[in-house]
């Protein structure tokens, strides 16, 4: 089965042909059907594949399988080639099955769009990049899934085109990207020139020899991958796009900015374990950018009163928390939150995707409240998720937010500082957003009540296996004490060189004792309870009580409230900067001094004829004359040579 | 006693010369123009070249004098109000240009003509042969083609002069 | 293959006889001068076909080789030849022969018979510079390219200034030309005088071992005329003009095959003849790219007139052509020769597109549109997969042939690396920002909302050209395949000759100062003495 | 006694008078009679020559040049004519149509 694994992203590929190409004619129902379908297909395929890897012994759990030789100029020769390891299958599942389920949950939520054939083809082209992306044997195929995922992004923010903030949300997108990748470039140009070739395979196996530890070059190769990071999964420079790209559709948000494409950053990281490992000062620089970006995003998200933009930030400042763990050395742990966090980040803005469904549009969290009643089955599966992100004992999000806290305190107590406080704002912001929008009384305008009504089952029914999956996929990674886990039994040997690598170079801090672990879990579970009782005071007990904090600090709240200014410094510092900068290029240099030049010859060269015109005064006598002039000048130079 | 008689015409040749070039009138210009030429022709037959003084007088003084006497008539030039002629400044600059002119052109008589010349004494033609007889001799052996080619150029004058002489008829 | 095939010599001169039958068609009748002209074309690209799949692509020689002598005294030959580099140049010419007509039929209205004469006459003159192997019938086809483009732009232009940005670049490219004229002549003395046997045949001057000193001046002439034909950074002024200026056709033929001479004319003559002056001079002619891949694309970034946008925005591929070729490593120069393509391609269309956008609405300026996708779906789609293949959208050509040249020129220029791929980003910026702002938003202008879609003859204008940016993207080996030996052999030819005019002038410095060597030495050994 | 100098003082006296002539006259017909007399003073110089050197070619050429000279004032005259007719006026200086 493992050799048809090229079959995973063609159907994509072939739901986006179909419905790009032959849509007009299909309804909205077959157009629906077949991109799900399409992407369920690739996910049946996953799930076998997964089972006949698990039948492999764990440590040769890695198949490649190369198609045909793609580019080939001199001694540069890249396949298309797919690798099966267990990093890999496991991210294809999350994206194809969280894909599969968005697909069905989006046929009930676009119906009746004009647009339903044109957003299904680029749903269905994006899960084919974001399978490209993951299931790449080499950089640069993975670097063509990453543009790729990029484009779509661009395509699916600017769905609504009419609105032109839709189009520059999705310009936006699309530029911070490729500013992400022009650093992905470069750190793949580095690889290229030590290794001479990009499969991971042989430039992993080789890296140690080839590589000093620690030294200038591999550092350089990690911070520019990095870079190119930071660009797709919005850390800390290059995160203002996530917020703006809620302009797109609710399960665009959903699929692309929580599920899948922002953790590409996450997974390359996870994939170049083994040259991150050799470089623990970009480790560091993961570990910071990772820890500041999460504690940065969840301020910023505390003060949003628009409940996508709430849902935005909580996802940088998830993805912040993965990126410690990666900086920490805990590549696993990483990739579980990951895991653990496309359920419940998905779920979340399914859930808020019916909010707005029902509300006719309204996103704004002080005209909603005490919905509750209205809609039973969003209510119950946003609870859900909002445990599951807050970190409450059986839900998925407690076992991985937990473990990356545990890491990395074994690695720097700073980083559990970093990671408990902005675990509390997760907590407190997550659980606001539900009692503004779910409890308390009801804010709702009149015509809007009266026409709330709960969304169509097409749409509920996923809602609730994600609500299902949220709570369950924390079980797989329980740790029974004193061992690893299921999860990470299965994905381990993927990152046991780093793991190898990490270990002989720092002293082996030995496995701290049971007790610390029992006391570290108790304390995550009381930092997220304790984020619920102050959110429930604050807009439950007693509502006027943010207005108080508001005045107490001004100044603060309209900082954190503005985002810290940081689109307007950027547009400030670079992008009207460049671009007057290119029209003075344009007027003054380009057309005064190489045009000035051309045209100066020209008029040089006309003014020195019009000197020549005087001497053609049209007398007759004049020229009489110069004959004359002319003979005596020969003459007298005949006769005094 | 030869000496005196080309004193006496050269003298002739310049008054009338500069008559011609000075006088205001055109009929004046003409008459003297016609002296000049009668003076040169004596003088050519001083050279001994009767042929050329004879063809000199009926061609430039018969031919050319009249025609110019014929346009000046047609165009009845003397009533037309001449165009006032320059003023002394540009006479003045006139004659001291043409005595540059002179000036310039002795040294060369006196670098190239001697070494020519060699004796300045005028020696006989040899033998008795008239001077018409060696002219034709020359002439239609020797200088056959420009002869020729002179026909053709006397021809092609006498066309242009009928085309540029037609009455200009706005067709 | 000596002398055998006449293949070359035919798809040159086909165009000719199409001139001759056009000649005799009735000026009244558009339509089968159009019909004429595009069976002309036809035939011609059929032809380039057979040369394709005559072409052996293991051997790195030129093939079809046709060597007849033309002026004996002066040993000019009629000599024609291809190799990998130049094969997929002509194809690509030859390629869009008929698109031109096509794309030529609505927009070209009075004196058509003309028009159809220049178009024929530049296609003998681009492919005639292609495949010519002599010097001197080289720069003969290299001025007959000038007069048809001259009248495309100078007659059939818009006709504000149409005349100025003829006249201006007709002069740009005169300058260039007759500088290199002199440098082959140069060329040609030294070689005759130091070979006894004078020959403008362009394989037996690569053997010639120009001196450096005289090797520096001989490319900055060619270097000067090539430079103003790509356009390089301080001479690109006449690319907008000529551009705005041109019509649709004009500019689509200006930039798609054009500019390609200069590029070409680096990689055919420029280098190989001169190998250690374009050695010693590539770091400034790498750093004048790469100031034009940022020059052009910031300020396309601020241009009103979506066709001079489009304009700076080759000037800035160009730059990449020219950063990879003068990286003279393998992956550097194969990948400038696929952006010669890609560019030719992807640029070409775009101008299809702004020509038919300017059809239906008479002006470029990008304020004036607004919201066309909503109103011509096919085109947005059309232009959509254009501007991304432009961007560099990995999957479509622009990408892998921009990838090819930041590879090879990383190893030998770093940071002027960096500063090229930064361009990348750029470029998405203003092709993107002119996107959005052409065909995203609510429709503002009245005049945009019963603008009809592509009809067939402009759909058949733009799939081949989406096939082949696709295919380059899919596939790209079936273009790299061929160029590889012809590749390697230049990049060892130039290695091998340059090391031997070093050793030359070495020994060539030991003979002359030799003497004096000796007296020095033995100078200094007396002075030593008496010490 | 007369030598060939007198002769050539003679000639070259009567062509600058004729140039004088041609340059500052401002009528036409003046010109174009200075003109004839520059060239019979060239007639003179190359009779003299032939007398002096013995050699009939001078007296030869003397007569192409007349043939020259004939030719050159009847076109001459004819412009001359025709302009009168034309502009009214045979003042060199109106006829100034060449002025670029």
């Amino acid at each position: 089965m493992i050799e048809l694994v090229w079959l995973i992203p063609i159907f994509p590929l072939i739901g986006f042909l179909i419905n790009g190409l032959l849509g007009r004619r299909f309804s909205e129902k077959t157009i629906g059907w077949i991109g799900a379908g399409a992407v369920g297909a690739s996910f049946v395929v996953a799930v076998s594949i997964f089972f006949e890897l698990l039948k492999l012994a764990p440590g040769s759990r890695s198949v490649q399988k190369i198609m045909y030789s793609w580019i080939w100029s001199g001694d540069l020769n890249v396949p298309i080639g797919f690798l099966v390891d267990p990093l890999s299958v496991i991210m294809i599942m999350v994206v194809s099955g969280v894909g599969c389920i968005i697909h069905i949950y989006s046929i009930g939520y676009m119906h009746g769009e004009i647009g339903f054939r044109r957003y299904f083809s680029y749903l269905n082209l994006f899960v084919f990049n974001m399978l490209i992306l993951v299931s790449a044997n080499n950089f640069l195929l993975m670097f063509v899934g990453w543009e790729g995922v990029g484009l779509c992004s661009y395509l699916l923010i600017g769905y609504y085109y009419e609105k032109k903030s839709a189009s520059d949300a999705g310009k936006k997108a699309f530029v911070v990207n490729r500013i992400g990748d022009f650093g992905f470039l470069l750190g793949m140009f580095l690889i290229f020139t030590v290794f001479g070739t990009f499969s991971y395979v042989d430039v992993f196996s080789v890296a140690p020899e080839k590589l000093t530890q620690g030294g200038v070059l591999v550092t350089l190769i990690t911070l520019l991958l990095f870079v190119g990071a930071t660009g797709k999964s919005a850390q800390i420079p290059l995160y203002t796009w996530l917020p703006d790209a809620m302009e797109g559709p609710t399960p665009v948000s959903a699929l692309i900015h929580a599920a899948t494409m922002v953790t590409a950053g996450v997974y390359m990281v996870a994939r170049c374990s083994v040259l991150f490992a050799m470089a623990p000062t970009s480790m560091t620089v993961v570990a910071v950018i990772g820890g500041a970006t999460a504690l940065f995003a969840a301020t910023i998200g505390m003060t949003q009163f628009d409940i996508k933009r709430v849902l935005a930030y909580s996802t940088i400042s998830q993805l912040g928390y993965m990126f410690m763990a990666c900086g920490v050395g805990a590549f696993a742990s990483g990739i579980f939150h990951l895991m653990t966090h496309a359920f419940f980040k998905a779920l979340l803005f399914m859930a808020a995707g019916s909010v707005m469904h029902a509300m006719s549009g309204e996103l704004d969290m002080r005209k909603m409240g005490d919905l509750r009643k209205k809609l039973p089955y969003t209510h119950w599966t946003y609870l859900f998720g909002t445990l599951a992100i807050a970190g409450i004992f059986p839900f998925a999000g407690f076992f991985s937010k937990d473990e990356i806290l545990f890491y990395s305190l074994q690695k720097h107590l700073g980083f559990w500082i970093l990671g408990a406080v902005a675990a509390i704002m997760t907590s407190f912001y997550m659980f606001r957003s539900v009692f503004m929008t779910f409890y308390g009384k009801s804010r709702v305008e009149h015509d809007v009540a009266h026409h709330l009504h709960e969304s169509p089952p097409l749409m509920t029914v996923p809602l609730m296996i994600l609500a299902f999956l949220s709570l369950v996929g924390g079980l797989v990674g329980i740790p029974i004490i004193q061992g690893g886990h299921v999860f990470g039994d299965f994905i381990g040997p993927v990152f046991a060189p780093a793991k190898a690598i990490i270990d002989h170079g720092a002293h082996h801090a030995e496995h701290p004792s049971v007790a610390v672990e029992v006391i570290l879990m108790a304390i995550s579970v009381g930092i997220a309870i304790f984020g619920l009782l102050v959110a429930r005071f604050m807009y439950i007990t007693s509502p006027e009580s943010p207005d108080r904090v508001i005045e107490r600090m001004p100044g603060l709240h309209k900082l954190v409230y503005n985002k810290y200014w940081i689109d307007e410094l950027y547009d400030l510092l670079f992008v009207n900067s460049i671009v007057e900068f290119s029209r003075l290029l344009w007027k003054k240099f380009d057309e005064t001094v190489i045009d000035g030049a051309v045209n100066g010859v020209a008029t040089v060269v006309q003014a020195f004829g019009s000197v020549l015109r005087l001497l053609q005064t049209g007398f007759v006598k004049d020229y009489a004359l110069s004959i004359l002039v002319g003979a005596i000048v020969v003459i007298s130079y005949l006769v005094l040579r | 006693m030869e000496t005196i008689l080309f004193y006496v015409l050269a003298a002739v040749t310049l008054l009338s010369a500069i008559f011609v070039v000075f006088l205001r009138r055109p009929v004046h210009n003409v008459l003297f123009m016609i002296l000049t030429m009668i003076g040169l022709a004596t003088l050519f037959i001083l050279l001994q070249a009767e042929f050329l003084a004879m063809v000199q007088i009926i061609v430039y003084a018969g031919a050319v004098m009249v025609l110019f006497l014929f346009v000046i008539m047609l165009l009845n030039l003397e009533e037309v109000s001449l165009p006032k002629e320059p003023r002394p400044l540009r006479w003045g600059f006139g004659i001291i240009l043409s005595l540059a002119l002179v000036v310039i052109l002795f040294p060369v008589f006196g670098r190239f003509v001697p070494s020519i010349v060699g004796t300045g004494q005028p020696e006989g033609i040899v033998g008795n042969v008239s001077n018409m007889e060696l002219i034709a001799k020359e002439l239609f052996t020797t200088y056959l083609l420009p002869f020729e080619v002179a026909s053709v150029l006397l021809l092609v004058a006498i066309i242009g002069t009928v085309v540029i002489g037609r009455k200009f008829t706005k067709d | 293959m000596e002398n055998v095939s006449c293949y070359l010599s035919l798809i040159t001169f086909v165009p000719l006889l199409g001139v001759l039958v056009v000649l005799f068609i009735n000026r009244e009748c558009p339509e089968t001068l159009r019909w004429v002209t595009l069976v002309c074309m036809l035939i011609d690209f059929v032809l380039s076909l057979f040369v394709y799949f005559g072409f052996d692509p293991s051997i790195p020689s030129m093939q079809f080789v046709e060597n007849h002598s033309w002026i004996q005294e002066w040993g000019i030959s009629y000599k024609l030849g291809i190799d990998g580099i130049s094969l997929f140049l002509v194809l690509l010419a030859t390629f869009l022969g008929p698109i031109l007509v096509l794309a030529s039929w609505k927009d070209i209205i009075h004196r058509v018979k003309e028009f159809m004469i220049c178009l024929l006459f530049l296609q003998v003159g681009m492919i005639g510079v292609f495949v010519s192997l002599d010097l001197f019938l080289f720069y003969v086809f290299w001025e007959i390219m000038l007069i048809p483009m001259y009248l495309l732009i100078g007659v059939w232009g818009n006709p504000a200034r149409k005349l100025y940005a003829a006249i201006k670049f007709v002069l740009y490219t005169i300058v260039g030309s007759l500088l290199m004229l002199v440098a082959i002549l140069v060329l040609y003395f030294m070689a005759g005088k130091s070979s006894g046997v004078y020959t403008f045949d362009l394989l037996k001057l690569y053997e010639f071992a120009v001196p450096i000193q005289a090797q520096f001046w001989l490319f900055l002439a060619f270097f000067l005329a090539f430079a103003i034909k790509v356009p390089m950074f301080p001479f690109h002024t006449w690319l907008p003009d000529a551009h705005t200026e041109a019509p649709t056709v004009g500019s689509v033929v200006l930039a798609a095959v054009l500019l390609k001479m200069g590029t070409y004319g680096f990689i055919r003559f420029a280098i190989p003849l001169f190998p250690n002056a374009a050695v010693d001079a590539a770091w400034w002619v790498c750093l004048l790219a790469v100031i034009g891949i940022i020059y052009g694309a910031w300020v396309a970034m601020v241009q009103v007139d979506v066709k001079r946008l489009v304009a700076f925005s080759s000037v800035s591929h160009l730059g990449f052509v020219m950063l990879g070729m003068f990286a003279l490593t393998s992956q550097g120069v194969e990948g400038s020769i696929l952006q010669m393509i890609n560019h030719g391609l992807s640029t070409g269309a775009l101008f299809l597109i702004v020509g038919m956008i300017y059809e239906r609405r008479h002006t470029r300026l990008i304020a004036e549109f607004g919201g066309l996708s909503k109103v011509m779906p096919i085109f947005a789609v059309f232009f959509m997969v254009f501007t991304l293949s432009s961007i560099g959208l990995p999957g479509l050509n622009g990408f892998i042939g921009e990838f090819l040249i930041l590879l090879g020129s990383f190893k030998v220029f770093t940071w002027y690396t960096v500063f090229a791929a930064s361009g990348v980003i750029f470029a998405a910026v203003y092709m993107l920002w002119m996107f959005q702002r052409v065909m995203f938003g609510e429709i503002t202008n009245p005049k945009n909302l019963n603008l009809k879609d592509l009809d067939v003859r402009e759909i058949a204008v733009l799939v081949p050209i989406l096939i082949f940016v696709v295919w380059i993207g899919i596939y790209p080996n079936t273009f790299l395949r061929p160029m590889e030996p012809s590749v390697k052999n230049f990049i060892q030819h130039v290695e091998k000759k340059r090391a031997k005019i070093i050793a030359l002038e070495d020994e060539g410095k030991q003979t002359l100062p030799y003497v004096d060597k000796i007296s020095l030495v033995s100078s200094v050994t007396e002075v030593r003495a008496e010490r | 006694m007369v030598t060939l100098e007198h002769y050539l003082v003679l000639s070259a006296l009567l062509f600058s008078l004729g140039m004088v002539g041609v340059m500052f006259r401002r009528n036409l017909i003046v010109i174009l009679m200075s003109l004839e007399l520059m060239l019979n003073a060239v007639n003179l110089s190359f009779v003299a020559f032939s007398r002096y050197l013995g050699s009939i070619e001078g007296q030869i050429f003397v007569l192409f040049v007349m043939v020259v000279a004939a030719a050159e004032v009847a076109v001459g005259l004819a412009i001359a004519v025709a302009v009168f007719r034309q502009r009214g006026t045979i003042n060199v200086n109106d006829i100034s149509l060449l002025k670029w």
